[in-house]
């Protein structure tokens, strides 16, 4: 039985559906990348597994379970305690999700409770200096503050890691500590990692598993290497072509054309049609069912016609999640808020 | 941005009810509030619907006027504190500097008399009446909106989008009015009810203290005031004006804090 | 050093703040018509005999040495004599302070012992339908009600029932500390209505801020209990708005809770003040109104330094004040 | 009376219930504490020198520790006090025979000297009461317990005039060697001594154990609380905080109504309401004798009376009603015309459509009143504004400038207990106060110096000046002031007289038994 | 050239008086951006990039150096300045008037030029990716990506003379990226605008910009045409960002 099953989910938006029968199986263990347009539902996703949506979201249809229990129907306390004992979220605001008026260290408590360790779980996402404990979230750089939410997230080691973008705001180099930190301790602990990001050859090096969304759907999903290499949905194709990193100098790279649907409801048919190059009559009104290609499973009427008729310029050689260098621990730059921006209107 | 709650909008419909009310007074209904028809202190009855008041005057039309007196002065008021503190709010929020200082000063100044001392101070010296009872609560309440306003300009002013207004070559009443007001505006309408509340408190506590309109105007503070005399004897005296100034005020919050929800384009999270 | 700065600064604004105060409050006093002379000496006195007091209190000199006078006499801690019962004014608005003192902190502990809760629980069950419809009509209710007239219900209703509770001797807490308590609960009762009204108004407001933040969805999706989520996250960080509010109306009461202490007859400083401007005792007034400002300033000190304990990004160390 | 020896019977308010409102029950055993519930305290810049005081609270107050050579009974009646008899040799003289062991409340017996020192301290005072006392002469020591009193010429008010509070009698001894300021300190004949006050807080007073006159006072001690809100004085009496009050708002009685153990009762008094018209405000319409008039035919005393007070207050001409002698208000001149008049007059003055300002000041029932007048006034087409303002304010304004600002104004005299005495404040020459805002009448003078001479045939010269008064209309009576006074008859047995002239409701306090007190 | 920075430092004072801390965010950068430009800018956080946008922007005053928009020192009103540049502030979650509907943000620009026509909105953003339905949304009724991207048409709208990105498609999907760094291409070949182009992503730099310049601790520490940097940079730090890639 899967870790996390996410079954045909609606979720609807005062005047958008942002998720429109989407569908994802994430197993024990496993780590699973979900990219996709922007737009696409990836962060509605993302909420819905811990049923952290906004109030103005409402679920249509569908159901998440979690280790078995359905996320939407149980009632508060057991809610509450699915998601103490089976779920971690980190979001991509690192500072934003640390409450600003505690430190660190009492945070961190709090998540413990008594008797827990602190300096052993900042520890863990190299954050050794005393310092960082009685510190308070605004004096952390946004690479230290992450790597804090990363350890309050794990300290329960939960089942599954829900991780929305969460290098997005940080430098490159960063970002790869917090990455690797981030899959070191879950590979340790035997926790599932559900990235949602846009940085496709991170998820290709890291990610066993990618799912592709696309209006508000999983239109396919299936090992990182053959999704992204091999794409088998003329989306996933089209979005891992145009990788501006993957450019040479001076190539002008292809968007995919046309611009993604906005709905309001269901989509009649499969929501890449307007924009896919094989598009035929029936995509336009006849919703998908679920194809296996390859190792893939797929959304697309032609998935079997197109097998391997689609490519991808990137070709990730999936490598061991790299060993972790101990990172130098940035002294902790207590930066002074900035100002009023001096404005002369 | 979502619509009034249910609340709010029986909040709504009770205050338009009132404000009809007043302006029956206007045309008559009711019956003259200063004529004396009838014998003190009686129960509600034919020709005083509401029974009639120590002097002898109905008081349906007492209450009718009082309404509208009480009502229009402290909108006016809060009307004028709101535009006030919004003005000097914003702009020393938004500037900051010297200009700043000088608004906080004389804020904090104005801050340190207790209230009902600055309202008897200004009935003494302008003489008492609307007027005085008008600028003791624009007075009373000015201080904390301006201060709160303030707060919540800087917070506004650090925001990138005021930063790409002033990039685009907007001038400066633009990005106060476009920009730092309606991101301020949840501050000001909460604060708008707050010290409409006061408003009538302080009116009605300048009446108490024998400050407030002049005889024989009623207003809800003055009706009240009397009415509170006669509690055991004529309840009827408070009890016409005391209902409609709760519900007034009541109306008046609950609309207040519909509109700030309403204001506040981001939704809260439950925390379940 | 930092802190040696702050400090001096805030004594500085301070010192601006009192002496602005002392000007208008002076001005103030001195328009009022109807001069001390006329309102003391009553319709009969002649001309002579209002010149005569009003060189025996130094009235007759022009406004600016007298308000030199005062302001040096007061900067060396002697704030005059009433002229009406030829007391100190300093001596009388110390032995009141205490009566408005005890009420401010009934008051204000009610205020924050239920209207914080109060206002917690509206905001976190704001729905955009119904859902703490009820907390809100409860304090929608609270700022409606006149303090006038319940101060007038409660005393009749419990002066002929008396219910355990007195209303009408005060009795000082020195002399009998249970006596006092019975006699102070009702005018502290009265006097907390509104302001745990607006307590709770404020708190709802702050807390609805609060609750769009990432990390509440963030606590919320570890697992934290609501009561948690309230109690270690939400509380802090909302109470800026709160502290600033109930010390206000700290300072607003200890100025004078004037209505209450008319009602209940209480001997406190608000009815000094009040019936020293309805007698032009201009010492009594000036006095009173710079105590008032004193307070509001101190408390204003402690609200700063509060909030600062609380956050963290806007406290004395910080190096930064909002 | 001239030539005769008065000696009134004494003691007679113990036994004699007409003109008492309650009596104390002398069966009752004497001592326990008294507590006592006012609305104001003295608050007199003067201090509490009793010649100084002008107002009939300090007067109350000061009265608890001041007695004077005189007293009034309830009928007016003059009444010895500290003089045990008066003869009258003549209608100009008058010689006190001093009663004996009377002492200061320091052990100092009260001597001739005292008495003649008092007296003179008095008319060499600036005070309102060294004029009240009449055109004295002359004050000289008859032996060691007589003082002889000669006036320039007859006075009838003179003896009513030295049983008021200002007229007391001083430890002149201690004045004199300055061991003693009046100003600050209490020392007089009377039954009780302070204890302490608090300005505006509360007195206490103690028994007097060197009181003259033995078995009084019946209290030991007296706690009096100044209560500024009714609110608070009523809640007093309800919980048992207070066994005696006095009340402010006509209506109290029902609020009190139900209350077990409270009695309240209206004390009617010889202070009354006026109506000052401004006449010499520059361009004032006021100034013409037709619009007075006309206001004066216009406003209709009975229905102030009935609405604004009640029904507990009485009409008045100026000689106060309930005084004996006074003058009935039913037949003045204004009283007999009707509105129609008030319009013609109206309109000989080309004031058709007059409109004018009332200034009052803000505490009941003066804006009920000055409402009742807005609405008869109304009648005869007259619109008046009202302005209200707080006491210090209302003074200001009226008294403040010559000519005075306002246009109208209301507000109340003590009536005294002697018809004539009231009068004298209708000549502002004398009366000084009101030289701002009336014209001198001449006719109008004479006729009430020649009221207060005479002894014989005075009820005709007093007819003659209300009549004269109500033609002048500068300040028109109005109605005469109820005062209200609450206690509860299981704490307390008090005696009440039905009338007062000097407003004293503690006059016979130190009757008053104690049955138990909390 | 449509800027120049000209041995520009600038100085923080952060802190109270008597224990101030001084910090140079830059420190003697000089720059220029060309017209028809793009000139990127990498370098570590905390570097000084957005500060020396802000400089470009003449939203702060040099503590030393001069700087010229247009060959002109900046003019004392900022209002003669309207329309001319524009940029894309760092934080997409506050660069949008959360009160203000998206389509009236990105015509703000023009009503401050006194432009009333709306076509140019819903041109651009279509150009964006966004339909013309998403003018009446508000911001927090759209994804974070969404939201970048209005910021984007917001800045091009009036097609000004010089544009700031900073960090303007970090939040963007691979597609959209593209889409986007099309999109400034192609007006920069229309309009010829100047761009100062700051990003974390250095595949996204290489793709846009003409010339790049690295910074660290508040210095250039090097400026060199794409082609050159991206075959073999010069300075230590290049390499290794460059590395990282
Ligand atoms: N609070 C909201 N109210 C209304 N619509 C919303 C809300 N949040 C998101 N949406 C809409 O729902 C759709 C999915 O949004 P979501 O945030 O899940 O996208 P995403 O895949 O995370 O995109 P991105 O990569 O840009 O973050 C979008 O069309 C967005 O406009
Ligand atoms: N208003 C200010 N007051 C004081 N210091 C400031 C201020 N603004 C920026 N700084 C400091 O200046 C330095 C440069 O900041 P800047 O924001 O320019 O960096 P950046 O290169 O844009 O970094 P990032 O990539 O993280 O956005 C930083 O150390 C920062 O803390
Ligand atoms: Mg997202
Ligand atoms: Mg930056």
């Amino acid at each position: 039985m899967s870790l996390l099953s996410v079954r045909n989910l609606v979720i609807d938006y005062a005047r958008t559906r942002a998720l429109d029968g989407a569908g994802l199986e994430v197993a024990q263990g496993e780590s699973v990348g979900v990219v996709g347009e922007s737009g696409s539902g990836k962060s509605t996703l993302g909420s819905a597994v811990g049923r952290l949506l906004p109030r103005a979201a409402r679920r249509t249809e569908g159901e998440v379970l979690v280790a078995g229990e359905p996320v939407f129907d149980l009632p508060a306390a057991r809610l509450r305690h699915l998601r103490r004992k089976h779920l971690g979220f980190v979001f991509q605001d690192p500072i934003g999700s640390l409450d600003p008026t505690m430190r660190v260290g009492d945070q961190l408590r709090l998540v413990l409770g008594r008797g827990g360790d602190v300096r052993f779980h900042l520890g863990r996402v190299r954050l050794d200096d005393p310092r960082v404990l009685r510190a308070y979230p605004h004096q952390l750089s946004g690479g230290m503050a992450q790597r804090v939410a990363i350890a309050m997230a794990m300290a329960t080691s939960p089942d599954l890691l829900v991780a929305d973008e969460p290098t997005a705001a940080l430098d490159s180099q960063v970002r790869e500590e917090v990455s690797d930190v981030i899959f070191t301790l879950a590979a340790e602990a035997g926790t599932s990692i559900l990235w949602l990001s846009h940085d496709l050859p991170a998820v290709a090096r890291r990610c066993d598993r990618v799912a592709v969304m696309y209006g508000g759907r999983v239109v396919e999903s299936g090992p990182a290497a053959q999704v992204l290499g091999h794409p088998a949905h003329p989306y996933t194709a089209a979005l891992a072509r145009s990788a501006p990193a993957a450019a040479a100098h001076g190539v002008r790279l292809e968007p995919v054309p046309g611009r993604p649907p906005v709905l309001t409801g269901p989509s009649p048919g499969c929501a890449f049609a307007p924009r896919c190059a094989f598009a035929e009559d029936r995509c336009a009104h006849e919703r998908p069912a679920p194809v296996r290609v390859r190792e893939q499973d797929v959304l697309c009427h032609k998935a079997i016609e197109l097998e391997d008729r689609l490519t991808a310029p990137i070709e990730p050689a999936p490598i061991e999640p790299a060993p972790i260098e101990p990172a130098p621990i940035e002294p902790a730059p207590i930066e002074p808020a900035p100002n009023t921006t001096e404005v002369t209107a | 941005m979502r619509r009034l709650d249910r609340l709010s909008i029986g909040g709504l419909a009770c205050l338009a009810v009132l404000v009809l009310f007043a302006l029956g007074s206007l045309v008559g209904a009711g019956g003259d509030p200063d004529a004396i028809v009838g014998p003190r202190l009686q129960p509600p009855g034919p020709g005083w619907w509401l029974g009639t008041d120590n002097l002898g005057r109905s008081v349906l039309p007492r209450v009718m006027e009082g309404v509208g007196t009480t009502l229009l002065l402290s909108s006016i008021a809060v009307l004028v504190t709101a535009v006030l503190s919004a003005a000097f709010g914003i702009l020393a929020g938004y500037r900051g500097g010297y200009l700043n200082e000088l608004v906080m000063r004389l804020v904090e100044v104005l801050y340190s008399f207790p209230a009902i001392v600055l309202a008897i101070l200004v009935a003494a010296v302008l003489g008492p009446g609307q007027t005085a009872a008008l600028a003791s609560i624009v007075l009373v309440t000015i201080p904390l909106m301006t201060r709160l306003v303030r707060a919540a300009a800087v917070a506004v002013a650090q925001r990138d989008y005021v930063t790409s207004a002033v990039i685009s070559g907007a001038r400066l009443p633009r990005v106060l009015v476009r920009h730092v007001l309606p991101n301020v505006a949840g501050t000001i309408a909460v604060q708008g009810t707050y010290a409409l509340s006061v408003g009538i408190a302080v009116e009605g506590g300048l009446s108490f203290l024998g400050f407030g309109v002049q005889p024989p105007q009623a207003s809800l503070g003055v009706l009240i005031q009397q009415g509170g005399t006669y509690m055991i004897a004529a309840p009827w005296l408070i009890l016409g004006p005391g209902v409609v100034l709760v519900a007034a005020i009541l109306a008046i919050n609950v609309v207040g804090d519909g509109l700030r929800d309403r204001l506040e384009p981001r939704e809260t999270r439950s925390l379940t | 050093m930092r802190l040696l700065m702050w400090w001096s600064g805030r004594a500085l604004s301070s010192a601006a703040t009192l002496l602005g105060v002392s000007v208008l409050i002076f001005a103030a006093v001195r328009l009022m018509p109807g001069g001390f002379a006329e309102t003391v000496l009553g319709p009969f006195a002649t001309p002579e005999q209002k010149a005569e007091l009003a060189a025996r209190y130094g009235l007759d000199q022009p406004v600016f040495v007298q308000y030199g006078h005062w302001l040096a006499a007061v900067a060396g801690g002697d704030f005059g004599f009433s002229m009406i019962s030829r007391q100190p004014v300093g001596a009388e608005l110390l032995a009141r302070l205490p009566i408005t003192a005890e009420l401010t902190v009934l008051a204000v502990a009610a205020s924050v012992l239920l209207g914080v809760p109060l206002g917690v629980l509206t905001a976190v069950r704001a729905r955009p339908t119904g859902g703490g419809a009820a907390g809100r009509l409860l304090s929608g209710l609270g700022v409606s009600v006149p303090e006038f007239v319940l101060g007038s219900l409660v005393v009749f209703v419990f002066s002929r029932y008396a219910l355990g509770l007195q209303v009408g001797s005060w009795v000082p807490l020195t002399r009998d500390p249970a006596a006092n308590l019975a006699t102070m609960i009702l005018p502290a009762a009265v006097l907390s209505v509104f302001s745990i009204s607006v307590t709770a108004r404020t708190t709802r407001d702050a807390v609805m801020g609060v609750l769009v933040e990432p990390y509440v969805t963030a606590a919320v999706g570890r697992g934290e209990s609501p009561w948690s989520i309230v109690r270690h996250h939400i509380l802090r960080n909302a109470a800026t708005p709160v502290v600033t509010l109930i010390g206000t109306t700290t300072a607003y009461l200890l100025g004078g809770a004037l209505i209450v202490e008319h009602v209940f007859n209480l001997p406190g400083v608000g009815s000094y003040i009040v019936q020293a401007v309805g007698r032009r005792d201009y010492a009594v007034v000036q006095a009173g109104v710079l105590l008032a400002a004193g307070v509001f300033i101190v408390m204003n000190v402690l609200i700063d330094l509060l909030v600062g304990a609380i956050d963290p990004r806007l406290g004395v160390m910080a190096g930064r004040r909002a | 009376a001239t030539g005769t020896t008065t000696t009134p019977q004494a003691a007679a308010q113990e036994t004699a219930a007409p003109g008492f409102l309650a009596v104390a029950d002398q069966a009752l055993a004497p001592g326990g504490t008294l507590n006592l519930q006012v609305h104001i305290d003295s608050g007199a810049a003067t201090g509490y020198d009793p010649q100084l005081a002008d107002v009939a609270t300090t007067w109350q107050l000061l009265s608890l520790s001041y007695e004077t050579l005189v007293t009034v009974g309830p009928d007016f009646s003059v009444q010895p006090l500290l003089a045990e008899k008066w003869d009258t040799p003549d209608d100009r003289t008058y010689v006190f025979h001093l009663r004996k062991g009377v002492a200061f409340s320091n052990g100092r017996k009260m001597t001739a000297d005292d008495v003649v020192g008092s007296l003179k301290r008095l008319l060499a005072s600036k005070g309102v009461w060294a004029g009240q006392l009449g055109p004295v002469d002359e004050i000289v020591k008859d032996g060691d317990d007589r003082v002889k009193v000669t006036l320039k010429e007859p006075y009838t008010p003179f003896l009513a005039a030295l049983a008021n509070v200002p007229a007391a009698i001083l430890p002149m001894k201690e004045i004199g060697d300055k061991s003693v300021d009046p100003a600050t300190t209490l020392l007089g004949t009377g039954p009780y001594v302070v204890d302490n006050h608090r300005q505006d807080v509360s007195w206490t007073f103690k028994r007097n154990d060197t009181y003259w006159n033995q078995g009084k006072p019946a209290a030991d001690t007296l706690n009096i609380t100044i209560a500024p809100e009714e609110a608070a004085r009523i809640a007093a009496l309800q919980n048992g905080g207070a066994a005696l009050a006095t009340l402010g708002n006509v209506d109290s009685a029902s609020m009190l109504a139900g209350a077990k153990d409270v009695k309240v009762v209206t004390q009617a008094t010889t202070d009354f309401y006026y109506l000052m018209l401004n006449s010499l405000k520059p361009g004032s319409k006021l100034a013409d004798p037709k619009v007075r008039q006309a206001i004066n035919i216009a406003l209709d005393a009975q229905q102030i009376a009935d609405i604004a007070l009640g029904g507990k207050g009485k009409p008045t001409a100026i000689t106060p009603a309930g005084l004996p002698g006074s003058c009935d208000p039913a037949t003045l001149p204004s009283a007999a015309k009707s509105v129609e008049e008030a319009k013609k007059l109206l309109a000989e003055a080309g004031a058709e459509g007059l409109s004018f300002t009332l200034t009052i000041f803000n505490t009941e029932p003066a804006p009920a009143v000055a409402q009742v007048i807005q609405q008869n006034l109304q009648q005869a087409g007259i619109t008046v504004k009202i302005e209200q303002m707080d006491e210090a304010s209302w003074s200001g304004k009226v008294y403040g400038k010559a000519p005075a600002e306002f246009d109208a104004a209301l507000s109340w005299f003590a009536g005294y207990a002697d018809p004539g005495m009231v009068t004298k404040w209708w000549n502002p020459e004398t009366a000084g106060f009101n030289a701002g805002f009336m014209k001198p009448d001449k006719e109008l003078s004479t006729l009430i110096d020649a009221a207060n001479k005479q002894a014989e045939g005075r009820d005709e010269a007093l007819a003659q000046v209300c009549a004269k008064a109500d033609a002048d209309a500068q300040m028109i009576p109005l109605v005469t002031r109820p005062a209200t006074v609450a206690y509860r008859a299981d704490q307390l047995s008090p005696s009440l007289y039905a009338t007062e002239g000097y407003g004293n409701v503690l006059r016979l306090v130190a009757d008053a038994r104690v049955k138990k007190s909390r | 050239m449509i800027l120049e920075l000209d041995d520009v430092t600038v100085t923080f004072a952060a802190g109270p008086p008597l224990r101030r801390i001084h910090l140079d965010a830059m420190r003697h950068v000089t720059l220029q951006v060309a017209e028809g430009e793009t000139l990127g800018l990498v370098g570590e956080s905390g570097s000084g990039k957005t500060t020396t946008s802000h400089v470009a922007l003449g939203l702060r005053r040099p503590t030393s150096g001069t700087v010229r928009f247009d060959g002109r020192p900046f003019p004392k009103r900022r209002r003669e300045l309207a329309g001319r540049m524009q940029a894309v502030l760092q934080h997409p979650h506050w660069s949008l008037n959360p009160r203000m509907r998206v389509g009236a943000s990105v015509a703000e620009p023009l009503d401050v030029l006194g432009r009333t026509d709306r076509t140019a909105v819903t041109e651009m953003l279509e150009h964006v990716g966004l339909g013309a339905d998403f003018a009446d949304r508000y911001p927090h009724e759209l994804s974070g990506g969404q939201r970048q991207r209005v910021s984007i048409a917001r800045a091009l709208v009036t097609r000004p003379a010089f544009i700031v990105f900073d960090e303007a498609v970090s939040a963007l999907d691979v597609s959209v990226q593209v889409q986007i760094l099309n999109l400034i291409k192609d007006l920069q070949a229309e309009y010829g605008f100047g761009a100062l182009f700051i990003s974390h992503d250095l595949g996204a730099v290489r793709y846009v910009a003409d010339r790049i310049a690295v910074m660290r601790r508040g210095e250039v520490v090097e400026t060199a045409d794409t082609r050159t940097f991206y075959a073999g940079p010069s300075h230590e730090y290049s390499k290794q960002l460059l590395e990282a890639l």
